[in-house]
């Protein structure tokens, strides 16, 4: 107790000091009980005022992380970081965040039901929340707080409309589901805890630990913290849930689902693999080949799966298990280069994903469904959306001229430096099986504009909603983005120099 | 006007070449409205003229002229408009031209009132435009563009009746064959270019050529490879055996074609592309040339024998001619081959022109009676002489040349061919004599089965009822040609001696240095055998085919005597001749159902090939393609099967894969 | 703005104009789209002219003429280098014919497409686009440009076979959109790879100018497709040889090579006519074109030892479609496989290695490209009265049709080899060459040149065959008395596109040097870089 | 003496249980409880690893905050079972399949 007590006074300035670093964090932690609160007394008197302080929040949470740039601090004793990456990762987090946020209110604000809005509003923020402190974290602990906080307010979102048996049954595969893999993940963190009494992935000791631990509990240790991860990602075999939860929940919180948790976790993941893969030990190869082979399988079995779905939602979740396969490949290549590699991805992928959630949730309002069957010959009616979608379609496969295909570039190349330095046979089947899956992806993607352009249909009649333009006119600016991306990467790029 | 006169002899063959073009293009542009055919008769009426006065006066027996225009480069080599003025390519272009303007001034009446008049002077004056440009090239490249374009107009002429399912049949099965040789002759080139680099023939063959540089070993197997490459491409040309099935087939065009495309001129492009690169053969290829021209000239002249078509018979002539031509050729005498060249184009051409004449009465004939027969069948002809005589007086004069009788050019010709074979024959060696003693047997052959068409065509009486007021001769524009080309079948156009080809100005100018002696014995024993032999055969013809159809009208104190010769055409058919009309008959049958059933029979194996690939592109090929499709449509379609929405077998597989990975990596 | 980047974006702007106009002036798009193009075939022509033959091109760049050169993207990536890609474009005697070319068939297009009636707004739109691409794919000296124009040019045409094309359309584009694209993505690995291995010598950066990937002396020793100290090795295929490979294999599924044809009928047989015009008269050319481009320029070496296998691939390509051809009861399929056959003969050329051989495959590349485009439109203008290609449904056209049957003859005997014609002196050439590879020892042996004369004798006997069986003999559809009156002969717009088509292959067979003179210098150059490795 | 290995033997034991419940058991709330089981078994372990961390006491830090953690998300899983419960008056996970492939 007494060197408690004479740590404490500093302990407490420790505490005091880091605060700042964390402002972002808790402007979205004001937001949110902001949000808890407007829902409560002012939305009877104005209806979008939860909305407007979440919108500001987010904003203001951006504009504060932005300030931290080019200023590498570490807070609360270490598990806070606060670099670039992680100002990148939130940035692209919170925009992505926000567009969820109009996505939600618009989707929903002509739905009558029972439930009060404002409250997904704030579920939003503290996903946001989770997820900043997943990209800003080395400590195990925070780190599984966060990806707990996520997954939490993931369940809630899926599971608190409940419309419809579908949305429920989503929701319980996706609490059930995330749960256990929390629960194996936590296990795990147990073990490496037990290794290496010490919970900051990046420390000496953490990595000491592991070398002198045993090899087979290594192994499982390592294999259950990877689900947990791998859950978050859904990357095969981990994957699972994601097409269900993906077509059971309603169109706005896919699109959050699919995109923004993700980066998160991968920002994490970025930093256990580089801080790992850096030596040359059991572990460190261990690693390499479990992301590698991970990536491998998830292209090739997201990408296979996807040909023959008729749903398009189910058929996005499929395409982004595939992407996710792609993103751990630029993780991979992460090693050869700069962040802003696997920045850029990111970035275009939460772009792509967007922008295909906002028109297919625009069609959804429109037309009442998400079969892909009955997009046919729709083309006709909306020559616009169409085009975007097949935009984005030509994108999401990775062809020029678009930002996909810039990506897909860059994330090749890096793989190739690394297969140039050091000829490892898993780089090859990287590039390759990265090469094929573009191509197995184009029959699928392209089924949208089969359909919509290629095959006749009846003039269906346009559901009277209103105000779906928003979306819709958003879609239409991240879809033409990803051209302009495409044409001058420059732009994006020379953001994450 | 002076000046107009005094082109040089280069522009004024070009001209005699571009004028038929001009004719070509006229009567392409002006199309169906113009059928009188005046351009085509205009152009080659000047371009004999100018080839007759500006070209072949100025050439002949001077020196050789050349003229070479920058065409086009490709890499380093360039490549020429080259034009030859030598002896022998004038006197080449002199022949057609000659050839063509009475076939011209024939056409204006044989093909009148044909409702495609105006295609048929197109296509002939673009043959003439092909046949003459072939005869002065002097780059090969240039020679083999014209040598294809012939053969293309050719096609198109075979083909003019294109609704006839037997005209479109052979004029298919001529260009196809004609490909063939023109395949050799491509592969030739790209023989002599990958060798010489350049196509040139003067540079090739010239005085001081590159093929007599030291570095070419002229016995090599790559130059020999040229050699036959370039007779392949003459024998398809020239009908030579077994390439020949083209020719008879051919006869399907208008008769006037026949006799100016398939008889005088274009055929005999084989034997002048032979002379013209002669310096190229060795000995392999020399006696190569001289089998096949041997066993063309006896073939087609026992093909004759069974023939009842009369332009089939004049066909399979031509082939044996071409033949001899060929032999010529392989034994070094060329100008002879050349000489036959000149003299057979005249006389068959006439053949054929009254082959016309004939068929054009009988198919009057037979529109005016009504009856259905064939108006080419010699079965149906006979007592013509009565209806036309003019005509048959030069068809017979004709077949006399054809045949080798004395006063006759064909004679000189002939003469000098099968004299040149014995004297190089017992140079090389005695095997070597079957070639001229084939020579000799197929000119006796040629003398009978000529002998026999016109006899049957002409004696006796008409083996059809007609209205004889319809038979009658043919009309003037037909007959002056015919009778101009009458004149031309005669000694005096070749050589101011009857007897002897010793004088003969072509051969005196086309100095070619034999390999072998001259024996003088041979120069009186060859053509008095020739003839006697040919007055044999003649006569027994006569009793056969004239006399043996009345042997009950003769008075009495005939009949022994007939009934001698009966028994002696008897003998003679028993052991002579039926032997031959039926060997006729056999080789006939052979050649229509084995040799030419072998180019069915390869085109029916290539289209069964064809189905068979087609098959593996459509079932194999394509197959693996949607085979990968598909099998990634249906390992998406098995991955699926996990997806069964059953929560815990989600858990269920997704710890499993786990639990595999621990046990990997447990065992690793 | 150079001429060459007005000749690429003019089609665009023609795009983007008429994506502008309303519907109601639909009648004018295709006067937009015929006025873009035909600027478009001036602006080309005024190229041709003004093209100094001595330019050597291939891996100069003071070779090539009308160079534009500007910095496009300009990014340091760290420890990936610093990325330098150039919107570099210029014309050498390869690319200048093939230029015209397309500008001209591209008119052709136009005019086929003259009664399209179905949305027109997207059709020309699209034609435009493809228009924009293909003109960008023979100007592009960068690599990362001449990528982009290669996939851009796939959409289009996706869409252009799949909504205005036939009954099995939708397999059909897939098929050879599936097709290209598989080529292409490992050839973007290998582009990457390049970049990794060669350096700009100005800057030291890496680079995708393709002309510095020539030049064996701006490779990194040791990178993966280094010339010196280069061990890597996979599946035991040399690095060089494995780019080489993959980027012919990228091409040559755009030339077709047997076995990577099969796309070719389907999308010939499904495309409209219009399409089908461009996809054989321009696109296989591109297939071509990118293997004298790039698999010989950058991989001389490996071009050098594989030439024997890919002079087979060509004379199997040779007979093996035109064996197939003979077999076709479907007029268009049957042209599509007779192109298959011709562009056997591209590529026998160029792995001859010999100037006459490779100057014989780029005239046999521009003949066949206005050739065929000339035969499928001839296809197109029965199959538009009748609706029918079968060609037993048709006998004795040539009473019926007389002018139809005339240019379609001449159509035929052109793309065969008569000499007069364009293709004899591409074909003829192509043999001469391939024949004097080996005296050359250029590894081509002299049986290709004759397995590919024989080629030659059967695409004689398909097309005369289809004469004698669509054309010749009595008159007799099967559509009877209807198709009789359906079926008219050629009018005035068809005779405006298919004569000076056929005129134009007349000339260039009479007057070779029209486009020899223009390529010489090219192609000696192309032979003296890859002989040196032989 | 209780030694680590027991703890850890022990945990293992829970951890498996755990495992086979979520995987065995027909009932949504079972599966919570196996959750529960699992997530106990790991905060065993973290307990029992802390004893060897006197300095930051991370393991007992961690298994505090995965109890309320694990109380929060089972309180979620129950309340959306309730929900499911409400549309297919059974919460047997196998008869809950309309989401499938």
């Amino acid at each position: 107790m007494q060197d408690i007590n004479i740590q404490l006074p500093s302990i407490l300035d420790q505490v005091l000091q880091s605060i700042p670093y964390f402002k972002a964090e808790l402007a979205l932690i004001i937001a949110f009980l902001g949000s808890i609160l407007a829902t409560l007394f002012l939305d009877k008197a104005w209806k979008q005022s939860s909305f407007l302080i979440t919108i500001i929040g987010i904003i203001v949470s951006f504009v504060l992380s932005t300030q931290q740039f080019g200023q590498p601090q570490s807070g609360f004793f270490g598990m806070l970081i606060v670099d670039n990456f992680s100002v990148y990762a939130r940035g692209i987090i919170q925009i992505a965040l926000l567009i969820c946020v109009i996505f939600v209110q618009q989707h929903f604000q002509n739905k009558k039901f029972g439930k009060n809005l404002g409250d997904v509003y704030s579920i939003l923020l503290t996903a946001g929340l989770g997820m900043n402190i997943l990209t800003m974290t080395s400590n195990w602990l925070l780190a599984f707080i966060a990806i707990e906080t996520v997954s939490i307010s993931s369940y809630i979102l899926v599971g608190y409309f409940s419309e419809n048996k579908k949305q429920s049954e989503a929701s319980m595969k996706y609490v059930l589901f995330g749960s256990v893999s929390a629960a194996i993940m936590l296990y795990g963190l147990s073990l490496l805890y037990g290794f290496t009494g010490n919970l900051d992935f990046t420390s000496f000791e953490h990595i000491q630990g592991l070398i002198e631990a045993p090899k087979i509990l290594l192994s499982i240790a390592l294999l259950f913290m990877f689900v947990g991860i791998g859950f978050k990602l859904s990357f095969v075999p981990f994957h699972m849930w994601a097409p269900d939860v993906y077509e059971g929940a309603p169109t706005p919180i896919t699109t959050f689902l699919s995109t923004v948790p993700k980066i998160g976790a991968l920002v994490l993941l970025a930093r256990l693999f580089e801080e790992w893969t850096s030596s040359s030990f059991f572990f460190s190869e261990l690693v390499l080949i479990l992301v590698s082979v991970a990536s491998i399988v998830t292209m090739l079995a997201g990408n296979l799966i996807a040909l023959r779905q008729t749903n398009i939602k189910r058929m996005m979740a499929y395409s982004s298990i595939g992407h996710t396969g792609f993103l751990l490949m630029a993780l991979v290549g992460n090693l050869a280069s700069e962040p802003q590699v696997l920045l850029f991805y990111i970035t275009v992928y939460t772009i792509m994903n967007l922008a295909v959630f906002g028109l297919i949730d625009t069609l959804e309002q429109k037309i009442g469904s998400a079969q892909l069957e009955n997009y046919q010959g729709l083309g006709k009616q909306f020559p616009i959306l169409f085009s975007v979608f097949t935009l984005l379609g030509i994108s999401l496969v990775g062809l020029p001229p678009t930002a996909g295909f810039i990506g897909k570039l860059f994330v090749f190349t890096s793989i190739f430096d690394l297969f140039q330095f050091n000829n490892n046979r898993y780089y090859l089947i990287l590039l390759v099986v990265g090469a094929l899956t573009s191509v197995i992806s184009l029959f699928y993607y392209f089924k949208i504009p089969l359909f919509a352009f290629l095959r006749k249909g009846e003039a269906v009649n346009i559901l009277p909603t209103k105000s779906t333009w928003i979306v819709y006119i958003i879609s239409i600016i991240l879809g033409f983005s990803t051209l302009v991306l495409g044409i001058f990467p420059s732009i994006l790029l020379s953001l994450f120099k | 006007m002076n000046y107009l006169l005094n082109i040089s002899p280069i522009v004024a063959s070009m001209l005699v070449v571009l004028l038929p073009f001009l004719a070509f293009l006229m009567q392409a542009l002006l199309g169906k409205k113009f059928t009188s055919g005046i351009f085509s008769l205009v152009a080659i009426v000047l371009s004999t003229i100018l080839s007759g006065l500006f070209v072949f006066a100025e050439v002949w027996n001077a020196t050789p002229l050349q003229a070479d225009y920058s065409w086009f480069t490709i890499g380093e080599k360039t490549f020429c408009f080259g034009i030859l003025l030598n002896n022998l390519t004038v006197l080449m272009q002199f022949i057609v031209c000659i050839i063509a303007l009475p076939v011209h001034i024939y056409s204006k009446s044989y093909m009148k009132g044909d409702a495609g008049i105006h295609r048929y002077w197109m296509y002939l004056s673009l043959f003439c435009f092909a046949m003459l440009g072939l005869t002065i090239s002097k780059n090969l490249l240039m020679m083999y563009i014209f040598w294809e374009l012939v053969g293309f107009a050719s096609y198109l002429l075979i083909g003019f009746w294109f609704t006839k399912e037997s005209a479109v049949q052979a004029n298919k099965k001529a260009f196809l064959i004609n490909r063939i040789g023109d395949l050799g002759f491509l592969i030739g080139l790209a023989i002599l270019f990958s060798t010489f680099g350049t196509l040139d023939l003067v540079e090739i063959l010239g005085k001081d050529g590159l093929l007599f540089q030291e570095v070419i070993d002229h016995n090599s197997g790559l130059i020999t490879g040229a050699g036959i490459c370039f007779f392949l491409g003459a024998m398809a040309k020239s009908a030579q055996f077994p390439l020949h099935l083209w020719l008879p087939d051919a006869m399907e065009g208008p008769t006037s074609v026949s006799s100016l495309i398939h008889a005088a001129t274009m055929v005999a492009a084989g034997v002048f592309l032979l002379s013209s690169i002669f310096p190229l053969f060795n000995c392999t290829v020399l006696l190569i040339i001289a089998i096949i021209g041997t066993i063309t000239a006896i073939t087609a002249a026992i093909f004759a024998l069974g023939q009842y078509d009369i332009k089939k018979i004049l066909a399979f002539s031509t082939i044996s001619q071409l033949g001899y031509m060929m032999v010529a050729v392989s034994i070094g005498a060329w100008d002879a081959g050349m000489f036959h060249l000149a003299t057979h184009a005249f006389f068959k051409c006439l053949l054929f022109l009254s082959a016309g004449a004939v068929i054009h009465e009988m198919a009057h004939l037979k529109a005016h009676t009504h009856q259905d027969f064939d108006p080419q069948d010699l079965r149906n002809m006979g007592g013509l002489r009565q209806y036309m005589p003019k005509t048959f007086l030069l068809m017979s004069l004709a077949s006399l040349a054809l045949a080798g009788f004395p006063l006759t050019s064909g004679f000189l010709s002939k003469d000098a061919i099968v004299i040149s074979a014995f004297e190089w024959a017992l140079q090389q060696g005695d095997l070597y004599l079957v070639v001229p003693i084939i020579l000799v047997l197929v000119s006796i052959l040629t003398a009978f089965y000529i002998g026999r068409l016109i006899f049957k065509a002409f004696f006796g009486t008409l083996r059809v009822n007609a209205d004889h007021a319809h038979l009658h001769d043919a009309p003037k524009t037909m007959l002056i040609p015919m009778a101009f080309l009458g004149i031309c079948s005669l000694f005096i156009i070749f050589s101011w001696n009857p007897f002897s080809y010793a004088n003969a100005a072509i051969l005196n100018v086309l100095v070619v240095n034999y390999t072998f002696p001259e024996i003088h014995f041979l120069h009186t024993i060859v053509p008095v055998t020739l003839t006697a032999s040919a007055l044999l055969s003649w006569w027994i013809g006569y009793n056969w085919y004239v006399k043996g159809k009345y042997p009950l009208n003769a008075s009495s104190s005939w009949i022994h005597l007939a009934q001698n010769q009966f028994g002696m055409n008897e003998w003679m058919m028993k052991t002579f001749v039926s032997p031959t009309v039926k060997l006729g008959k056999i080789s006939f049958w052979f050649d229509k159902y084995i040799v030419d059933g072998l180019v069915n029979g390869a085109s029916y194996l290539i289209k069964q090939l064809s189905g068979l690939i087609t098959w593996i592109d459509k079932y194999i090929v394509d197959g693996i393609v949607n085979a990968v499709a598909y099998l990634a449509y249906e390992l998406g379609n098995a991955l699926r099967f996990v997806q069964n929405g059953r929560l815990q077998n989600y858990l269920g597989f997704t710890l499993t894969m786990v639990l595999i990975g621990i046990i990997y990596l447990i065992l690793k | 703005m150079g001429l060459l980047s007005l000749l690429i974006f003019l089609p665009l702007l023609a795009t983007v104009l008429i994506l502008l106009l309303p519907a109601t002036l639909r009648q004018s798009y295709k006067y937009i789209a015929l006025g873009f193009t035909v600027v478009q075939f001036v602006l080309s022509g005024w190229l041709y002219s003004q093209f100094d033959n001595a330019a050597t091109g291939i891996n100069q760049a003071n070779g090539f003429q009308f160079l534009e050169q500007l910095p496009w993207i300009r990014l340091d990536l760290g420890s990936l280098g610093q990325l330098e890609i150039d919107y570099f474009v210029g014309v050498d005697g390869v690319s200048l014919p093939l230029l015209v070319l397309s500008a001209f068939v591209m008119l052709m297009a136009i005019g086929a497409s003259w009664n399209i009636t179905k949305s027109t707004k997207g059709y020309f739109s699209l034609l435009m686009l493809l228009n924009m691409a293909v003109m960008g794919i023979f100007c592009a000296l960068d690599f990362f440009l001449f990528y982009i124009f290669y996939e851009v040019m796939l959409l289009p045409l996706y869409f252009l076979i799949g909504i205005w094309g036939g009954t099995n359309r939708e397999y059909a584009a897939i098929k050879f959109f599936i097709y290209t694209l598989f080529g292409s993505v490992f050839m973007l690995l290998i582009i990457v790879g390049l970049y990794f291995s060669v350096v700009n010598p100005e800057t030291g950066a890496n680079t995708f100018n393709m002309l510095h990937m020539m030049n064996p002396n701006n490779y990194v020793d040791g990178s993966f497709f280094a010339y010196l100290n280069n061990y890597y090795e996979v599946l035991g295929i040399p690095a060089r040889m494995l780019g080489f490979i993959v980027l012919f294999i990228a091409f040559a599924i755009k030339v077709p090579i047997v076995p990577l044809h099969t796309w070719l009928p389907d999308a010939h047989v499904e495309a409209p006519t219009p399409v089908s015009i461009i996809l054989a008269g321009i696109l296989l050319k591109i297939g071509g074109y990118g293997i004298i481009r790039v698999c010989y320029s950058i991989f001389p070496d490996a071009a050098a030892d594989a030439n024997w296998w890919l002079g087979l691939i060509g004379a199997v390509s040779i007979l093996y479609g035109a064996l197939n051809a003979l077999a076709q009861k479907d007029l268009k399929r049957l042209i599509a496989y007779s192109s298959v056959s011709h562009m056997g003969f591209v590529l026998l050329g160029v792995a001859s290695l010999t100037a006459e051989g490779i100057s014989g495959a780029l005239f046999q590349m521009i003949s066949h490209g206005f050739l065929s485009a000339a035969l499928f439109f001839l296809v197109g203008v029965i199959y538009d009265r009748v609706h029918d290609r079968y060609i037993y449904n048709f006998r004795g056209l040539a009473t019926h049709m007389p002018a139809y049957t005339g240019f379609v003859a001449v159509a035929f005997f052109a793309s065969l080899g008569l000499p007069g014609f364009s293709a004899f002196i591409g074909e003829a050439f192509v043999i001469i060459g391939t024949f004097n590879a080996e005296s050359v020892g250029t590894g081509i042996p002299r049986w290709m040149a004759i397995a590919g004369s024989v080629g030659i004798l059967l695409s004689a006997a398909y097309l005369l065959w289809t004469l004698q069986r669509m054309f010749f003999g009595q008159t007799r559809f099967k559509g009877g008395e209807e198709w009789a009156t359906l079926l008219t002969d050629v009018n005035t717009r068809e005779r405006i596109i298919l004569f000076p088509t056929l005129a134009l292959a007349l000339l260039l067979g009479v007057m070779p040097s029209l486009v020899f003179d223009k390529m010489n210098a090219t192609v000696l150059n192309l032979v003296s870089l890859v002989s040196q490795y032989l | 003496m209780i030694t680590l290995t027991h703890f850890l033997v022990v945990s293992a034991c829970i951890f498996c249980i755990g495992l086979y419940t979520v995987i065995a058991k027909r009932n949504a709330i079972m599966i919570l409880i196996g959750i529960e089981l699992m997530i106990n078994a790991a905060i065993l372990n973290f307990v029992a690893f802390s004893k060897y961390d006197k300095i930051n006491y991370g393991g007992q830090v961690f298994a505090l905050f995965a109890i309320v953690l694990a109380a929060a998300s089972v309180a979620v899983g129950l309340a959306i079972i309730l929900n499911v419960y409400r549309h297919y008056k059974t919460i047997n996970p196998d008869n809950i399949t309309d989401l499938r492939d």
